[in-house]
């Protein structure tokens, strides 16, 4: 299916990326206007800012897609603490890599995104948390840190006002779980990155160091230099109202061109994505199904209709070609957009491979803290694995079902529903393949038990 | 008195007929403990005793086998481990009475032997006179005398063991002694009644007038009924036997008069207990299934010679052994009476019926006597 | 019960009933008061929040507001419209608010309730049969209640070491440990030693001593106490005993001047170990190592076992006799000891009035560790003051007793348990005069002694001691005495009776506190032993506020007066 | 629930009242029976046929391999009525490579054949399967001390038994094995 007329890239974060002429140095940067907006921040006062990017209504980009005005809204500035400002680039979602690219390619965008951010909320640290196998991004990270710091853009004094805030990149710890705001948290102060209770700590109060901490995403601090050069009423107005901006989605999986686009939310479908933007499917295959939002997204099948009503009233009744890349689309059918990370997966996959690979990730990346996950995690990883090694058995999808659902919203941190939501949508949408699966014939007797 | 050797002669001979009359009542004793051990098994579908065996009896071949198949030697061996056992005697028991008790119970059983004749013999001229210790005038009344001293036993033993059981169950016994003695003698006077020929000079009451007025005519079993039946369920009340065994009654009593009684002292209140049995099934012959003699209205059929005497005696005890059969087959047929049935039964039930029996006869005799062709 | 200087109380509705709980109490524990029970492994009411077991979910909703003006949001019916948070919530990491709504019986906590118990069983190792912790076992006891009775789980089971040895006293069997954390929590925030520590991920997360370091402190054995599985074990405990054996007897620790409360647990007579008693107001759940070992003095090699009269063996009634003859009429003297019970230390007094005796007292000192091992190391020193057995703070030497036998003011000798080579007495002065030595254990001064009465261990007779703070807490006898052996207080009375002829006192414990309570000046007045039996009270201290108290601060204890350092 | 129903009881005639009738109707049937087959069995001679879940002495078994299979838990010496079981706990050596992975053995084991009342409970609750009543019921001594079985008797009576749970041996291969991520 190739669609008429698809839309353009509508790019502002990745606006230099691959462009030839443009490299990550400061020098660079610069002559793109670097660090204007920096230079405007500090002239405003810091409520300002922070209203402008409420006024944008510019949502998380890490996954939860909570409004990020918001989120500093919440922030403890009575308590007379200290505050951080803890940018998470562990970015480690299976079929997610804008952040990456982001670093890699202008890192100084962000660099100045994060000292805008850290004035807004007055922070008196910043930190940049980056996943521990990007060692390139923090190469180049840590020189662009550098190079403003020599230039006055972050450090003492910034840009010669009162205002100091030092940047700091801190490596992380080798574990998926260290991308949750907590656990990053603990992670950073030298602990295991056990993700904290909440309540009572919720890192806007009791965060780093029991202090009022923000973390936000790589993707998210980047915006809010935009939302400051367009001003927060201007930014609003792309893409659509509540999905306002564009965002970068990551296309992986068996299409003749995946990588990552920029688009401005809603303004194009999945199937536009998949058969326009990314050349459509190999030759001879047909779409079997596909996760929109980095693994832990519930996935979508491909001969699914999606009906149901918006939240203004309006009735919709989507194939999987119809649902709209923005926040709510994929949400509305009933998975999410998450972290941007489309997989896609033709005809050619087995199902319940698909599945065992997903568990034994999160059988691997489960911190161990919490009972539900830690158990539940490698049970439902080692029944996968038994299924794809031929000892399938009949009760096996309810079994996996079941174990999903003990550890569905029980669990410490959002670990649990990323671990949980895959195993119930798989055997939903396609228990048929998990009960072909179980032919006794094929079970291995030599299989040892404990009792 | 002035010195015969003649008189000696018949005292040596009384003491050493009483003696063989003790050794014979103890060894029948012995034996019904045998039969009814045996008797018990067999109704009950076991084998019984069938191991104890004399060395050197055993090996003859087949006999020894057989003998001790029928437990033969068994009563010698109880008695033996009677003798052997330790001798414990409770601490808190009166000594002298506790010591006593036994020996009241059987010194009575074995007593009442003495008016019973259990056979005759002839002399060369063929007369008969009856066997016997002591041809008593009176001898039943002896008996009845002597055998209600028996139930001193039990209650001495029961009431020196001071212990609740033994005194419960020496209660029980005296209480059913009273009850059943006088139905016993009620019933037995019809008997005496039809016996005796008024104006003769035999005495009534002798047991050997009894045995031989059913020489060669009917048993009084068979002319008394009633009164049979009412002397049988009286003896098994005053042998303490099922239905009966008030004193002993091992299931609400553990063993009534003799719980505290073990070794020698027990094995006595066990012989007595026998011996009464075996006494009171020849009284039981001696009056109602008469005595020796061969059957109702058929003359002895046996030589006036000693083979007749032997014989005679040989029937005599065949018929005790089968009341004493009776005795057994009785316990394994009919449970034990509560107390009070057995209080209602003699008062209530056996008491009137034996003076209804008592009227009914005299009025009968009467009539008979004064219709002097009916005379007996 | 009656309210004890307590805090506001607020109410909640527990399951539909409305019930008054203390304002911001843990939900686990306030619905604990209501009868109710949130079953929880990870959670300790004396150790910080982790909320990584999730047994204890609960249903929980707070009163709706309006976000504009902050009024409460009512139903039709007039009640206030109770927003519920849509996920199940820890009730250990939940503290009440007013109007707060819990649910601890729904369908959906006995469901998360049964599928957290499925997954703490799927790995763990179900060796109940060689398991110590079996019988006082949370995994047994929830498993009960929300187990499945089979098991689902089909796949090999995960290996971790067992009898991994953490210290000198605790063994790990990791493949019990259900990782709560509680004994790394506990090493941090009360014994202050951080050596705990989870390695590995996921399920095959391991508990670890750091690389080089181990469990050694002091209070490594609470671990074992607050493991809620059989995975952190007591080495010296280890295989001896299954605990549904054992007799509970309350009793307290003679270590030290903590006082710490304790159960000994003891089969038929035989003592198997020693575990602390939860007393919030004195040692929390806690007590040190060190303590939990005194029962093996019980049946120490160097323990008196029967009384000897010029070192020969006799009777007790010779014994006693022996003492008469060496008290009567003489000049005697009394050492007497803090680590006898209060009633003992009565009888003593009385004892030495009978005998117009001059008094000696002895103190213990040590190293305070400023949490449960005091640095008076005796665990009456208080009592002893009290009693009036001393007047004086008691000194480590015994100089004045060493002066007044170098004058010859003393015939005889009453020695309570001490060592007077040890406290500094020539033991040239001591040949002069008799000794009669009342004492558990031999020690050089019973050697000399002219007649020695064996007494017995607190293990083994009922009594009270006086902790630091002044707390009287009184203790049951464990275990029986040694045969033929009489309890120190029958033994002071039938010498106290001798002496003056008249059987005035009697050797039952509630008739010496009878006796006791009389004094209108004691702190003791109008108390009997049944009083505090199961929780002490504290006594007034005002009077001895200035003695030079060696304790310092810590766990509930703050001391009297500053201490001048030297 | 179910209904109660009175019956009428006839009245007794007369012959009935005297229970004579009946007395020797009784009396018949137990002479019959004196002339029945004999259930008695000759004991030493001829010995009974046990059974398959008869009770006998309670012993201790050994598994397929020789070994020993309780690992001294006590259950059983919780639960026996009569106290008659007595049990040292150990532990088994780590040098003892077949078996170290048990950890817990018993020094000694002790049954009161004096006080055993053979009710099985012993058995029903050992979780190792390592206790059984076997079929010896005939067991005697001159003295009390013999009476007492103690942990060689106790394997000598039982000696080894089939298993096909293998549980330790299991755990062991595990052990070996491993099965880390």
């Amino acid at each position: 299916m190739i669609t008429k007329n698809s839309p353009k890239e509508h790019r502002i974060i990745l606006k230099y990326a691959d462009d030839p002429n443009y490299s990550n140095r400061l020098g660079c940067y610069l002559r793109e206007g670097g660090y204007e907006m920096l230079r405007k921040a500090l002239k405003m006062k810091p409520e300002e800012i922070g209203e402008e990017v409420l006024k944008s209504g510019v949502r998380g980009r890490g996954g939860a897609g909570f409004p990020a005005g918001m989120k500093w809204k919440f922030l403890d500035r009575k308590s007379g603490k200290p505050i951080y400002l803890i940018c998470n680039a562990d970015e480690s979602e299976p079929g997610t890599f804008k952040d990456r690219q982001i670093m890699h390619k202008d890192p100084h965008q962000l660099i100045e995104g994060m000292m805008i951010a850290a004035y807004a909320i007055q922070a008196k640290q910043a930190f940049i948390y980056i996943r521990a196998e990007f060692f390139e991004g923090a190469r180049i990270l840590e020189r662009a840190i550098a190079e403003a710091k020599e230039k006055g853009f972050c450090g003492e004094k910034i840009l010669g006002s009162d205002y100091s805030c030092d940047l700091v990149v801190h490596r992380g710890a080798g574990a998926y779980i260290c991308g949750e705001e907590t656990g990053l948290i603990e992670s950073l102060e030298g602990k295991r990155p056990n993700p904290r209770i909440k309540p009572p700590f919720f890192p806007a109060v009791l965060g780093l160091y029991q202090c009022p901490t923000i973390v936000n995403n790589v993707e998210t601090l980047c915006n809010v230099k935009h939302v400051l050069e367009m001003g927060g009423d201007e930014f609003a107005k792309i893409g659509k109202p509540n999905n306002t901006g564009t965002r970068i989605w990551c296309v992986s999986g068996q299409v003749k061109k995946p990588g990552y686009y920029e688009f401005e939310c809603g303004a194009l479908t999945l199937g536009e994505m998949i058969f326009d933007v990314c050349g459509g499917l190999l030759p001879g295959r047909s779409l079997k199904a596909v996760i929109p939002g980095g693994s832990s997204a519930k996935i979508l099948r491909a001969d699914e209709r999606f009906v149901g009503k918006h939240k203004d009233g309006t009735d919709f009744d989507w194939g999987i070609e119809d649902i709209p890349l923005d926040f709510d689309g994929p949400m509305a059918a009933g998975s999410m957009s998450g972290s941007g990370g489309i997989i896609v997966m033709d005809d050619t996959v087995d199902i319940v491979e698909a599945m065992a690979n997903v568990n034994a990730f999160y059988a691997h990346e489960s911190c161990g803290q919490c009972t539900p996950c830690r158990e539940g995690c490698l049970w439902m990883k080692k029944i996968t694995k038994r299924m794809c090694d031929g000892d399938a058995r009949e009760e096996d999808p309810d079994m996996l079902l079941s174990i999903a659902n003990q550890i569905e919203g029980r669990t410490i941190c959002a670990f649990g529903e990323a671990a949980a939501w895959p195993t119930q949508s798989f055997i939903a949408k396609f228990r048929d393949e998990f009960v072909k699966k179980a032919k006794p014939s094929k079970r291995s007797k030599n299989s040892l038990q404990l009792i | 008195m002035e010195f015969n050797p003649e008189m000696l002669l018949q005292l040596g001979l009384k003491v050493l007929f009483a003696f063989t009359m003790v050794g014979a009542v103890m060894t029948m004793a012995g034996y019904s403990v045998l039969a009814e051990r045996k008797v018990s098994a067999w109704m009950q579908g076991r084998v019984g005793p069938n191991r104890t065996a004399l060395p050197f009896v055993e090996n003859i071949p087949f006999i020894g086998s057989f003998l001790k198949g029928l437990g033969i030697f068994q009563p010698l061996a109880d008695g033996l481990k009677f003798l052997f056992k330790e001798e414990i005697v409770p601490g808190h028991v009166n000594k002298v009475y506790y010591y006593m008790a036994p020996l009241v119970a059987l010194v009575p059983a074995l007593t009442t032997m003495t008016v019973l004749p259990f056979g005759q013999y002839y002399d060369e001229a063929g007369n008969s006179s009856p066997l016997i210790l002591a041809n008593l005038e009176v001898g039943i009344l002896f008996i009845f005398a002597v055998s209600s001293l028996g139930v001193y036993g039990i209650v001495l033993a029961g009431w020196s063991s001071n212990s609740k059981y033994p005194f419960l169950g020496g209660i029980r016994s005296s209480a059913q002694m009273i009850s059943y003695e006088l139905a016993m003698g009620l019933s037995l006077l019809p008997v005496f009644l039809w016996v005796s020929v008024p104006g003769s000079e035999a005495s009534a009451l002798s047991l050997v007038g009894i045995v031989s007025s059913q020489n060669d005519s009917a048993w009084l079993l068979l002319i008394q009924p009633v009164s049979a039946l009412i002397f049988l369920i009286a003896l098994f009340a005053e042998t303490n036997r099922l239905p009966f065994d008030m004193p002993e009654s091992e299931t609400d009593l553990v063993g009534g008069f003799h719980t505290e009684y073990g070794s020698f002292k027990f094995g006595i209140f066990f012989v007595a207990e026998y011996a009464h049995i075996v006494v009171g099934s020849a009284i039981f012959t001696t009056i109602f299934l008469g005595g020796w003699h061969f059957l109702p209205w058929i003359a002895d059929p046996w030589p006036a010679t000693w083979v007749g005497t032997l014989l005679g005696i040989g029937w005599f005890l065949a018929k005790t052994a089968f009341l004493i059969f009776f005795f057994i087959w009785i316990r394994w047929t009919i449970p034990r009476f509560r107390y009070d049935q057995v209080m209602s039964i003699g008062w209530t039930k056996l008491l009137p019926l034996a003076l209804i029996n008592l009227i009914v006869y005299v009025l009968l005799v009467t009539w008979l006597d004064q219709t002097p062709s009916a005379t007996p | 019960m009656i309210s004890k200087g307590k805090t506001d109380q607020v109410t909640i509705n527990l399951d539909g009933n409305d019930v008054e709980v203390p304002a911001g109490m843990n939900l686990v524990d306030a619905v604990a008061l209501h009868g109710k029970e949130i079953p929880h492994y990870c959670y300790h009411p004396q150790l910080s929040v982790a909320g990584n077991c999730r047994m204890c979910l609960i249903e929980m909703g707070t009163p709706m507001r309006d976000r504009g003006t902050g009024e409460a949001i009512v139903e039709e019916d007039g009640s206030p419209k109770i927003g519920w948070v849509p996920k199940p919530v820890i009730g250990c990491g939940t503290n009440v608010s007013p109007g707060m709504h819990v649910k601890t019986e729904s369908d959906l906590v006995t469901d998360c309730r049964e599928g957290i118990m499925e997954f703490l069983l799927v790995n763990h190792p179900l060796d109940c049969p060689i398991c110590d912790q079996a019988g006082e076992c949370r995994l047994q006891e929830f498993a009960t209640d929300y187990g499945r009775g089979y098991s689902r789980y089909k796949e090999r089971k995960n290996v971790k070491p067992k009898r991994t040895r953490l210290g000198p006293r605790v063994t790990l069997d990791d493949e019990r440990c259900i990782l709560c954390s509680r004994c790394i929590r506990f090493s941090q925030e009360v014994a202050k030693d951080d050596v705990l520590g989870f390695v590995d991920r996921g399920s095959f997360s391991t508990l670890t001593c750091f690389p080089g370091k181990e469990l050694a402190n002091n209070y490594s054995l609470n671990t074992v106490d607050i493991c809620p599985v059989g995975a952190l074990t007591s080495t010296d405990f280890r295989f001896k005993m299954r605990v549904w054996f054992l007799k509970e007897t309350m009793s307290i620790c003679a270590e030290s001047s903590a006082g710490c409360n304790t159960l000994v647990s003891s089969r038929e007579g035989v003592i198997h170990r020693i575990t602390p008693r939860r007393n919030d107001a004195v040692n929390d759940s806690w007590m040190t190592d060190s303590g939990r070992a005194l029962y093996k003095r019980i049946d120490s090699d160097d323990r008196l076992k029967f009384p000897l009269v010029d070192q020969e063996k006799s009777s007790l009634e010779d014994a006693l006799a022996a003492s008469i003859s060496l008290l009567k009429d003489k000049r005697v003297g009394i050492v007497g000891s803090c680590k006898s019970t209060v009633e003992e230390q009565y009888l003593l007094n009385r004892l030495a009035k009978e005998t117009k005796a001059k008094k000696y007292l002895r103190g213990h000192f040590g190293e305070d560790d400023g949490i449960l091992l005091s640095a008076d190391r005796t665990p009456n020193l208080r009592g002893a003051l009290i009693t009036g057995l001393a007047s004086s703070y008691p000194k480590e030497n015994l100089n004045l007793l060493g002066q007044a036998l170098k004058k010859g003011q003393l015939d005889t000798l009453i020695v309570v348990g001490e060592d007077l080579m040890d406290a500094k007495v020539d033991a040239e002065l001591l040949s002069d005069i008799q000794i009669i030595y009342l004492g558990t254990h031999e020690n050089a001064t019973s050697t000399l002694a002219q007649v020695v009465i064996p007494t017995l261990t607190p293990f083994e007779k009922s009594g009270s001691f006086v902790n630091r703070s002044f707390f009287l807490q009184g203790f049951k006898q464990a275990v029986p005495g040694l045969a033929g052996l009489l309890p120190d207080i029958s033994i002071l009375v039938r010498l106290i009776n001798e002496l003056n002829g008249e059987a005035e006192l009697s050797s039952d414990l509630s008739a010496v506190w009878k006796m006791m309570a009389r004094s209108s000046t004691s702190p003791l007045k109008g108390l009997s032993f049944s009083d505090f039996k199961k929780d002490g009270i504290e006594l007034d201290g005002s009077k001895w506020d200035e003695l030079p108290f060696v304790e310092q601060k810590a766990l509930h204890y703050e001391p009297t007066a500053e201490l001048t350092t030297d | 629930m179910a209904k109660t129903v009175v019956l009428e009881r006839k009245p007794l005639s007369l012959s009935e009242r005297t229970y004579l009738p009946q007395i020797v109707t009784g009396l018949k049937t137990t002479f019959s029976n004196m002339f029945k087959e004999k259930a008695t069995l000759q004991y030493p001679e001829e010995k009974p046929q046990l059974p398959q879940n008869y009770r006998g002495v309670p012993t201790l078994v050994n598994d397929p391999n020789g070994r020993e299979k309780c690992v001294s838990c006590q259950l059983c010496e919780f639960v026996c009525p009569p106290k008659a079981i007595r049990i040292t706990p150990g532990s088994v050596p780590e040098e003892d490579e077949d078996r170290e992975h048990v950890e817990k053995a018993p020094q000694e084991f002790e049954i009161n054949m004096l006080r055993c009342i053979y009710c099985g409970y012993c058995q029903e609750v050992c979780p190792e399967e390592a206790i059984f009543l076997l079929d010896e019921y005939s067991s005697s001594g001159y003295t009390r001390e013999e009476m007492i079985n103690n942990k060689a008797k106790l394997y000598e009576l039982g000696g080894t038994l089939p298993d096909k749970h293998y549980k330790w041996d299991k755990k062991k291969d595990a052990e070996v094995e491993g099965n880390a991520h």
